[in-house]
This record gives structure tokens, C-alpha cells and sequence, in this order.
């Protein structure tokens, strides 16, 4: 049997460049009517942190990848990127 | 008396709480646009439901910004009436005035239906025209209804008096089965510490009248007239008073294990 | 010159026209297009905004009434209702979008519909939705389901305006292209109807709302006017986001602009568009439009002007306000945070020209776009499948033994069991007018201020359209009105989602055809003129078509919503139960396309039962007299599932007082069997079990009463030569029904009414 | 005057650790229905990009801070952190 180890992975969702974000555009404004008049650009999004168990690190990747592929984004309007750590502890 | 009925970007409950105030109870009412930031002249505030600023980000967390809400906190702070219905109640979460905050409903749906809530406070300014442990079949519509509370603050609630609606089942009986969205306690609605600002998720303006099938929600509004009129017993009804008024009291352990 | 693609041999192609179209827009201009007007001729040519297949046939369409105001042509059709009060109404398809993106596909498609009634000035005060998936055992579509619900509430919940009723049915046409219908309802002043027409030389184009961005460009409309393939997955970009917090803005804003005396048209900008919205207000108003797209409020920079003609971004409106008055524009939709930006003005002479930078990109008459697309006759021919379908013999099917067991499995079947799941996301009690929820036959609201009331419903069948596609739609009238009729209004005005495969194929078109004329009959016999509509073409994937699925909404006034109000469930013991209209019993005449053949023996077969619309006429005056006159306590249309399963439906009880209650019935062997081509007079021998318990024949209504009304219930059933039986009573615990003297049926209703509840919630874990 | 250097702001979101998480439990079923049983632990939060300006890191460091505070995250059920990097391009 592989002897297995635990991962953490950090999923970050955004919405496609081009898509409307209405979420993004009212938190935007939200910020400029509470003073924060420097900040731009805002867009909002999802983020998922999960654990995994798996033999490697290509394992492990190639895992989160296609869940990112069939739950996590919704590939019409949103893409997705994410980090992959060993877990520490019992995590 | 005079009523506020608050309006933001998004709320969309505005229109049915006006309607039940002016046309039912026959009180006068006003809308009061969310850059106002004077609430003179008015006896009690209704913060209404809907989705003010889309509920994006969290729901209330933009709108309690919003110029009016220092008004709000001023008459609150007055020991004069506020009630927050749904949004409304949210949005006097994210302001503080009520404590705890609220999380998508367990099964992540918005969820429309009636609901049956049990009274257990019934000397607030917002139920003195129930009776105590009374049943009331009132709807919800909502997706995010799931109250959350640490345990410090849950036990205050319960100690004080201070949750006022309970779900029930139709027998009064508390059930995780009653619980429409995942609630601590099966709490439907709070006070604050002072008695005088109520968040509820159900919609007491929606079930107001009888050609519309459902009545229960009108003696909430009845009981602010009553409060405000002082035709309520007593001017002020403090928490802890009212819970020794109150036949029923929850148990000690908090709700959760029913009565 | 901004060209945005690269000139081809055949530029026509790149924009879904024909070689003869462009011939023809040549013609029009006495020139060559340049690639901006070509593109804008794309997407009004297409089949989805320009009607090119359908239009011959639905002339044939009753239009007319007393209480029309507008009838098709204008962003949604209007009725009086009286006391002042207008009703404007419509309902559109947004099929493709929703099987790409289920949520936000089914999100702008109630964003869309909302504007078309917030465009005639009309404040909306419900929506309905008429839905079609694959059966709900395969992923993909409980997928489509769940995301398409949860974008038709998401939209209207937020936007707040109450979601009061639908349907939803599961076939396996629908597998490749689910349906997703939506109809909304509006109220409106009689005097204070506004119109998308462009009027006024010199008068100021405003648009308003959201701003401008790439979403779905060539979404809506190229889509829906072609088939899916594998590629589909391609055209994913075209796929739009709802904002319904700012559609709720843009409301408020347009309403309290309306006010001011400042407006001279409104329309919503949706599929293709600035250039729709601008070419149909120039065209319908007789005029010009110049708009200047250096005024346009972006999103995105880098905009083409024919990215800036063609997008479709959510949640804009266009203006032609008052000369002059383009300050209380401004004011009013900056109190509500919204872009007003002029972008042109009217002009004289009917030409639409578009500037950029100073310079025209485009210039062509608003009429070419509108109006003067080609009209096609295309060939039709009579499907094959039809011969089988027809030929089908029901002497050979076998009757069940355990007819309690099948009327368990239909109430458990998802077209047939409880859609509680759908609508209780869906909030139906916003503006506080909801006498009657989801649930019942017909959504009721209050119209406050008057005694009046609305009913409102959707109805469509496709397998009936699809074994008979004239009888088929006839039949979806007739229900609509029936269920309307059962909450105690009467039939008014009809709105229709045309909803069939590539026109192109002469099946289809006959199909369309004949479709079109049954809802043209029915629509004449029952008094409901067609105040507007939707059409959808194209709805196949890799060749499979749906089946043909017109959808009808109905809207009905009730006089005195309090005293007429009638919901389905039964409400106090020893009532009786009474049928009002014909027994059935006949299998050719009720059993061909219904529930009990498709469930029970996997069967799409017979012909649809037959429809005599001058009973279903008599039926429905018979009901509604015994309603106003206070007779009624409770009514429910025969529909799916037949006699049984309305009867279980009566049993179950609504929300509040309405609770569950048993019924003992007894039903003769067969009665005389109403008109159609079988069914003229059989007599009881050709009456079988199944057919008489679970056949759909038509005209039907279970109503129970005081027993102390039942001999005026009769004099008025007699008077309007509607047949009408007493059939049993209310009470006890059980639903009881006996065949004959022998009892056939024996079923607590709570373990009944148990399966039904919990049906689609199961297949939905 | 200061010169302006333009910053970006990643905000991660998420339910404090003991607060519920109905959508993190969801997510963690979905992704067991479709196989991927080695995943646990699953929490969903929000994710918010943006753009800012600042003459400083420190600066830029303290506003988002600020906005975290006052306006991201609600203290009491949630928790945030960031990531600031300097902008590139004109982004
Ligand atoms: N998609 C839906 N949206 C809202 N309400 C629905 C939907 N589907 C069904 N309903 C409601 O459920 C009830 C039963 O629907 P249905 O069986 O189609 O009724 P009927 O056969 O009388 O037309 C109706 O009140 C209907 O409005
Ligand atoms: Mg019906």
C-alpha cells in the first residue's frame, strides 16, 4: 500500500475577466462611502480551503484540479486557481 | 403616533409594511429614503425586508452604513421602538444594535412558507398583545435565517428574556424538525438588552388579514401601537420585568431541549 | 471604418444570414452594408427577433376583444380589467441561456420579463414560470432543475415581486434543451400605459440602468436561433449575469420618471440589445434615431461599436424623454445611484444612424431592422411518427389489478407529486396581494383598492401536442381557463411561449401550424383573445427535437375576490363531491397521451383526449355561476392523472385551515362520453377501470358543496347544459372510491398524501 | 507630495473556526458524491480582490486592515487575512 499524506489545498474562485460583478461593484462603492477612496478594481469571489489525502504532490494537484473542474467554478462564468501545501499537524 | 418605515437600495418589503401600518392598522406612515438622517417626528421605526444592497458581501452589511442608521442608533438608543424584520433584523445585526449574526440556512436554500413561532416574551413592546407561549403561524422568506450566537451571548438571551420567538411546531413544541433554516436555540427573533429593538426573521406583515389567510402577524404591530400609545400596562417594560411577567419562562438550559 | 471582423467571400454566413437576405439588405440600403449594419441585420434578421418562420401563422391568432388595450407588437400585451386598472402580462423563453447556465440563464430571463411590464409603465405584481428537464434520475438535469429554480428566485425574490405559480415537467425530450418560461404580470393605470415608441423630432435618447459591457453578445438571440451541438460549450462567454438588486432600482427609478410627465416611450433593452430597442422604438414610433456611442456608459473599454449595438447586458432601459426635461431624467436616477446617459436623440426621416468618434458607422432605415425582415413559408410535412402514435390500440393494453397502486405511483410521479420544493423558494407573498399561494389550481391576488381579484396560471402539455399537436394546444387553452375558472374567475386575455424544434425541418413546421391553429380555435371558443406571446425555434440538440410545447399563460378577473375566491381542497365532512362534466371511461377518448400511459406502461401513445370546446364552454359558465353564487366550497380541474388523482389532490389540504381530509366516492360504470371523434355516445361497454379512474378526458371540474346547495348547484348545471353527477362525499380518513358498487380504491390520505410530498425532494438528495 | 505606488489586496474570508459552516458541508458531501472521498475538512469563504493606492507598504498594509475590519468580514462569526503585492502594469 502508498503511504499517504495529508494536504491542504487554498481554492480561489473569481468570475471570468468580462463578466459583470455586481457583488464586486457594490463593495466597491461601499468602501469609497466609508472613506476608502483609493481602492479600485474590486472583485469578489470564493474561496475554498479543503484537506486531501494523497501518495504525492502531482496526485494531489491533478485531484483539486479537476475538482476545481466539476464543483468547485462553474466554468461558464468563473475560474479558479489554487495552492497546495502539506498539511501540518493533524490538520 | 408616527411611523418610519425605512427604505434602502434594494429593500423590497417597504411597500407591505407601510400598507399594513396605514391601511390596516390605520396609522399614519412614511417612507424615509436611507440618506435621511433625522427620525424626528416618528414614534416607532420599521426596518423592512429585501435585499438591501443586493445582500452582497453579507446581507445587511453595506446598509448599515447608510446615513439613516445613526438616526436609528439614536432612537434606539432613546428607548424608543424599532423593529427589524428579515433584512431588517440583519441589518441591526451588522449594526450592533442586536447582538449575534446570521448564516445562509443550513440547507442553502431560500425557503418560503409559513412557519409556526411561539411567543416567550409577551411583555415587550412588540407582543403585549400576545399571550405568553401563544402559537403564531407567520411565513418566512428567507435564505440567510440561520441566527448565530457564541455561547456567552445565547445564554444571555435566553436568561433575560430576551429571544421572543421561538419556531415552534404547530403544538408549540421545539424541534429540530420546526427549525426552517438552522438557528441556535430555534430562534425566529431577539431584543436588545433594553426591550426596545426586535429582529425577527418571520414577516409579520405578510399575514395581517384575513382575506390574505393568515392574521397572526398584525398583533406585533398592534402591540407597538399599544406600547407607544401607553396603552400597553406599563410605559416601559424593561427585560428582566418582562420576564418575570411572563407565565412561561424558558427553561434553563436555554430552549433547545423544548418546554 | 471600425470593422470588427475581417471582410470574408461571404460575410452573410458570419452573421447567420442567407445569401438572399443580404440580397435583399442591399436592396434595401441600394448598397452593401458595411460590417456594423450587417451585423445589425444579423441579429434582427434572426428567427428569434424577427419572426420570419412564425409570422404568416400567427396572424391567424385572435387578437381583438372589448377589454384589449394592446395586443401583440408592443413589450407586453394589455387588458382592462376595470375600476381604471389595466393589466399588462407576457411570457418569453429563455431555453438556451438556462442549458448553458441554469442559474443566471433562468435569472435573466425573469429579469427580462420583469422589464417588458416595468416598460409599459406597469408595475409588476407576479411572475410564473413554465419549466421542462430530462427526468430527474439523470445528474445533469436534477443539475438544470436545481440551478434553474434557484435562479428564477434568486432574480425575483431580490427584485421583489412575488413568484405565484408555474408548472414543471419531466420528459425525456427535454434532456438536450430543457425549457425555462417565464411570464410576468403587471398593474398599471388604464390612462397611464406607456409604449416603446420614439416620437418627437429633436426629443433626447436616454439610456439608463447598468452599463455596457460584453455580456452576451450574440447570446440571446443567436442562440436561441440556432441548434445545439457539441460546440455549444463554445458559445459560453454569451452567457449573462443578472443584478436584480439594480433591476429593483431601475424600477423604482422608471415608475417614479413615469410620473413626471417627462417620458414620451420607454422600452427595455434585452436581446440584441441597443440595436432592437432603438430600431423597434424608431420603427413603431414612425420616426429617426441618431444615437452617439461615445455617450454610452461602458464597463469595458476597448468596445467596438458593434460590441457596443449588439450587447446585451442586463438591466438597462431606453428613453425618449420631453425636450428639455433630460435635467429630471438625471435627477431622478441619480437619487437611486443609476446611470442617465443622453445618447442621441430623435430625428426625422426613419433612419437609424450610429456615430462614432464624430464619424457614421452605421445608417439604415429603422424599418429594414424592425420590420422588413423576409417572411417564410416554409414547407411542412406530417411527422411519420403520427401513423403509429394514431394506430395505437388500447383493447390490447392490459388493466391493472392494483388500481390503488397505481394511483400511488402517479401521485409519486415528478409531474404529477408535489412541487413544494420549487416553489417555496420562490417568495409568493411579497406586495402582500397573495389570496391563493402555489399550490392550487390558479394563483389568486387581490387587486387592493377594488373588490377585484386576478387568477393567474400557465399550462402547456407536450406529449399531447406531440400525439396531436392541434388538439394538443386546444386543450392547453381550455386547461389554463378551466384552472382559472376552478379559483373562481373568469377567463380573460391569453399570453403564449411557442416552443418547438428547427423550423427547418417541414415536420416541425407542420407541427407549429397546427399548433397555432388549435390555439386560435380554442382561444375564439373560450373568448380569450392572444394579447401577445414568444416564440422559440431551434429548441433540438444533435437532432433531437423537444416535444412541440406551447405554453399558455391565462389571466382571469375574479369580480369579488373575497366572495369568489376557491381554492382545490376540500374543507368540511359530509360535503358532497360533485363532477361537473362528463364521466369518461372510454379508453381512446381519455387514456391516449396521459399520465397513467406513460407512467404505468411506459407508453407515449393514442391521441390526446378529445376536446368539445362549446362543453368546455358550458362547464366553465356553469362553474363559475355556482361559485359566484357562493355554492362552491372547493374546485379542481381533471388534469393529469385523471379522476383518482384529482380527487387525492382534493383530499390533501392547503396551507392554514385547509387540512387533509378523506372522501367516499362512487362512480357509475361509465356515464355518456363527451363529443370528439370516438367518444360520440359509446355506451358503457367500451368503459374500462383504468380509463374511467386515471383518464384525462377534458371538461372536468370536482367541486364539493353543502349538501344544501345541491339542488341549486343542479338547476344551474341544467340551465347551462353541463353535465353533473354527485359522486360521493367528504370525510373520514380515507379516500374511498368504488366502481359500480365495488370499491376499487382504498387509501389512507396521509400515507398518500405522503408520497406525494416527499417525491421530488427525494429525487433531489 | 507622496508618490502614489499601486497595490493589490487579496482578503480571504472565512467562518471562524466553531462557527458552522452549512456551505463548506455541502461542498464536502457534493465532493464525495462525485468520488473524491479522500476530502475533509472543507470550509467556504469569500475571496475579495483589490486594487489600491498607497504610498507605502505600511500604509497600504493598514487600510486594508482597516477595511477587513470595518467592512469584509463580520467579527463575529468570521475571520480574514490578506496577501499585498505591489501592482503590475497599470493593472
Ligand atoms: N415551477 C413552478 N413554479 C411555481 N409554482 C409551481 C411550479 N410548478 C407547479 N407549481 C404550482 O403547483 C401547483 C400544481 O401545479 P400543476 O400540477 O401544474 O397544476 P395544474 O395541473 O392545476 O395546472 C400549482 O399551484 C402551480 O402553480
Ligand atoms: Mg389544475
Amino acid at each position: 500500500m502508498t503511504t499517504m499524506t495529508a494536504w491542504k489545498a487554498r481554492v480561489y474562485v473569481t468570475l471570468k475577466h468580462g463578466v459583470l460583478d455586481p457583488q464586486g461593484r457594490a463593495v466597491e462603492n461601499a468602501l469609497k462611502v466609508l472613506g476608502f477612496d483609493e481602492v479600485g478594481d474590486v472583485r469578489v469571489g470564493k474561496y475554498v480551503e479543503l484537506g486531501l489525502a494523497a501518495p504525492d504532490r502531482e496526485t494531489a494537484l491533478a485531484r483539486v484540479e479537476e475538482m476545481c473542474r466539476r464543483l468547485l467554478a462553474n466554468p461558464v462564468i468563473e475560474q479558479s486557481r489554487f495552492d497546495l501545501t502539506e498539511a501540518q499537524g493533524d490538520s | 403616533m408616527r411611523w418610519a418605515v425605512v427604505v434602502f437600495p434594494g429593500t423590497n418589503c417597504e411597500l407591505d409594511c407601510h400598507h399594513v401600518v396605514a391601511d390596516v392598522l390605520g396609522q399614519p406612515a412614511d417612507f424615509v429614503w436611507h440618506k435621511d438622517t433625522s427620525l424626528d417626528g416618528f414614534d416607532a421605526v420599521v426596518l423592512p425586508g429585501g435585499f438591501s444592497y443586493g445582500d452582497y458581501l453579507r446581507t445587511g452589511a453595506i446598509a448599515r452604513f447608510s446615513p439613516i442608521m445613526g438616526a436609528v442608533e439614536e432612537f434606539a438608543a432613546a428607548g424608543r421602538p424599532v423593529i427589524g424584520i428579515c433584512n431588517g433584523f440583519q441589518i441591526l445585526l451588522e449594526a450592533g444594535l442586536l447582538p449575534g449574526a446570521m448564516r445562509r440556512n443550513d440547507n442553502l436554500k431560500f425557503r418560503c412558507h409559513d412557519v409556526h413561532l411561539r411567543v416567550e416574551n409577551a411583555a415587550t413592546p412588540f407582543t403585549n398583545r400576545c399571550r405568553p407561549g401563544q402559537v403564531l403561524r407567520i411565513p418566512i422568506k428567507h435564505g440567510e435565517g440561520n441566527y448565530h450566537a457564541d455561547r456567552a451571548t445565547l445564554e444571555e438571551l435566553e436568561r433575560n428574556g430576551r429571544v421572543v420567538f421561538r419556531y415552534v411546531a404547530p403544538d408549540g413544541a421545539v424541534t429540530p424538525a420546526a427549525n426552517p433554516n438552522g438557528s441556535l436555540n430555534n430562534i425566529a427573533g431577539i431584543i436588545n438588552e433594553r426591550g426596545n429593538v426586535l429582529g425577527m426573521m418571520p414577516h409579520p406583515e405578510i399575514a395581517a388579514e384575513r382575506l390574505l389567510g393568515m392574521e397572526d402577524g398584525r398583533p406585533i404591530f398592534e402591540s407597538i401601537v399599544a406600547y407607544v400609545e401607553g396603552t400597553a400596562g406599563a410605559r416601559w417594560v424593561p427585560a428582566a420585568a418582562a420576564r418575570a411577567r411572563s407565565r412561561e419562562t424558558p427553561g434553563k438550559g436555554g430552549a433547545a431541549d423544548g418546554r | 471604418m471600425a470593422a470588427d471582423r475581417k471582410a470574408t467571400a461571404r460575410p452573410w454566413e458570419e452573421v447567420g444570414l442567407t445569401h438572399e437576405e443580404y440580397g435583399r439588405i442591399e436592396g434595401l440600403l441600394g448598397r452593401p452594408p458595411n460590417p456594423v449594419e450587417l451585423g445589425l441585420f444579423g441579429l434582427m434578421w434572426s428567427e428569434h427577433c424577427s419572426y420570419k418562420t412564425s409570422k404568416s401563422s400567427l396572424k391567424k391568432l385572435p387578437t381583438r376583444g372589448p377589454r384589449v388595450v394592446q395586443g401583440p407588437g408592443e413589450n407586453a400585451g394589455v387588458v382592462d380589467i376595470g375600476d381604471g386598472i389595466a393589466v399588462a402580462f407576457k411570457i418569453e423563453s429563455h431555453n438556451h441561456p438556462s442549458f448553458i447556465e441554469p442559474y443566471q440563464g433562468a435569472a435573466t430571463g425573469v429579469g427580462g420579463i420583469l422589464r417588458d411590464i416595468f416598460a409599459m409603465g406597469a408595475r409588476p405584481i407576479a411572475i410564473l414560470d413554465s419549466l421542462r428537464f430530462g427526468e430527474l434520475d439523470e445528474g445533469k438535469n436534477r443539475w438544470l432543475f436545481g440551478g434553474v429554480v434557484g435562479g428564477i428566485g434568486g432574480y425575483g425574490n431580490c427584485f421583489g415581486c412575488p413568484t405565484v405559480g408555474g408548472e414543471v415537467y419531466f420528459e425525456p425530450s427535454y434532456r438536450g434543451n430543457p425549457l425555462v418560461n417565464a411570464m410576468c404580470v403587471g398593474l398599471v393605470d388604464r390612462d397611464q400605459v406607456f409604449y416603446g415608441r420614439a416620437e418627437g423630432e429633436g426629443n433626447p435618447l436616454i439610456l439608463v440602468g447598468s452599463k455596457t459591457g460584453r455580456d452576451g453578445i450574440h447570446g440571446a438571440s443567436l442562440l436561441a436561433s440556432k441548434e445545439f451541438d457539441e460546440r455549444a460549450e463554445e458559445r459560453r462567454p454569451a452567457v449573462q449575469v443578472g443584478d436584480p438588486f439594480l433591476e429593483k432600482l431601475l424600477l423604482e427609478a422608471c415608475l417614479e420618471l413615469l410620473n413626471t410627465g417627462a417620458v414620451v416611450g420607454l422600452t427595455d433593452l434585452g436581446a440584441a440589445g441597443l440595436t432592437s430597442a432603438a430600431s423597434e422604438m424608431a420603427s413603431r414610433g414612425g420616426h429617426g434615431l441618431e444615437i452617439d456611442l461615445d455617450k454610452v456608459p461602458r464597463r469595458e473599454t476597448g468596445m467596438t461599436p458593434y460590441e457596443v449595438m449588439l450587447s446585451e447586458s442586463q438591466e438597462r432601459m431606453l428613453v425618449v424623454a420631453r425636450a428639455g426635461r433630460e435635467d429630471d431624467v438625471r435627477r431622478v436616477f441619480a437619487k437611486w445611484d443609476l446611470d442617465a446617459a443622453v445618447v442621441g436623440r430623435v430625428t426625422a426621416g426613419g433612419r437609424l444612424r450610429v456615430l462614432e468618434k464624430g464619424r457614421v458607422v452605421a445608417d439604415v432605415p429603422a424599418a429594414a431592422l424592425a420590420k422588413d425582415a423576409p417572411v417564410y413559408e416554409r414547407p411542412e410535412a406530417e411527422p411519420a411518427y403520427l401513423d403509429k402514435t394514431r394506430a395505437f390500440d388500447f383493447a390490447a393494453l392490459p388493466v391493472p389489478a392494483d388500481l390503488a397502486g397505481v394511483l400511488v405511483r402517479l401521485l409519486a410521479a415528478p409531474d404529477i407529486a408535489d412541487k413544494s420544493w420549487v416553489y417555496q423558494q420562490y417568495d409568493h407573498f411579497i406586495l402582500t396581494n397573495t389570496v391563493v399561494r402555489p399550490g392550487s389550481d390558479a394563483a389568486v391576488l387581490r387587486l387592493k383598492g377594488t373588490r377585484r381579484g386576478l387568477a393567474l396560471t400557465t399550462d402547456g402539455n407536450g406529449r399531447y401536442v406531440y400525439l396531436d399537436p392541434r388538439a394538443g394546444a386546444a386543450i392547453a387553452v381550455a386547461e389554463a381557463a378551466r384552472n382559472v375558472v376552478c379559483s373562481g374567475a373568469e377567463p380573460l386575455a391569453v399570453t403564449n411561449c411557442l416552443n418547438f424544434g428547427n423550423p427547418e425541418r417541414p415536420e416541425i413546421m407542420w407541427q407549429f401550424r397546427r399548433t397555432v391553429e388549435g390555439l386560435a380555435e380554442a382561444c375564439r371558443a373560450l373568448g380569450t383573445p392572444v394579447t401577445g406571446g414568444n416564440v422559440s425555434f431551434y429548441n433540438e440538440t444533435l437532432g433531437e427535437n423537444i416535444y412541440p410545447t406551447p405554453v399558455i399563460g391565462l389571466v382571469g378577473v375574479l369580480e369579488d375576490v373575497e366572495r369568489d375566491q376557491t381554492t382545490q381542497w376540500f374543507k368540511d365532512e359530509g360535503d358532497l363531491v360533485a363532477l361537473l362534466g362528463p364521466l369518461g371511461g372510454v379508453p381512446a377518448v381519455g387514456l391516449g397521451g396521459s399520465e397513467y400511459l406513460k407512467v404505468v406502461h411506459g407508453l407515449v401513445a393514442g391521441r390526446p383526449p378529445a376536446l368539445d370546446l362549446d362543453l368546455e364552454a358550458r362547464v366553465h359558465r356553469a362553474c363559475l355561476r355556482a361559485i359566484r353564487a357562493g355554492l362552491v366550497k372547493s374546485a379542481h380541474d381533471v388534469s393529469d392523472g385523471g379522476l383518482a388523482v384529482t380527487l387525492a389532490e382534493a383530499c390533501f389540504g392547503g396551507p392554514g385551515e385547509n387540512a387533509p381530509v378523506g372522501a367516499a366516492i362512487e362512480l357509475p360504470a361509465a356515464g355518456p362520453v363527451a363529443g370528439g371523434a370516438a367518444g360520440d355516445a359509446t355506451s358503457s361497454p367500451a368503459a374500462r377501470l383504468d380509463a374511467i379512474l386515471f383518464g384525462e378526458d377534458q371538461s372536468r371540474i370536482v367541486v364539493s358543496l353543502d349538501p344544501a346547495g345541491a339542488a341549486r348547484l343542479r338547476r344551474i348545471a341544467a340551465e347551462e347544459d353541463a353535465p353533473l353527477t354527485v359522486i360521493g362525499r367528504v370525510g373520514g380518513q380515507a379516500l374511498k372510491i368504488a366502481v359500480a358498487g365495488r370499491p376499487v380504491i382504498e387509501r389512507p390520505v396521509a400515507a398518500l398524501k405522503k408520497l406525494w410530498k416527499e417525491a421530488i425532494p427525494w429525487l433531489m438528495k
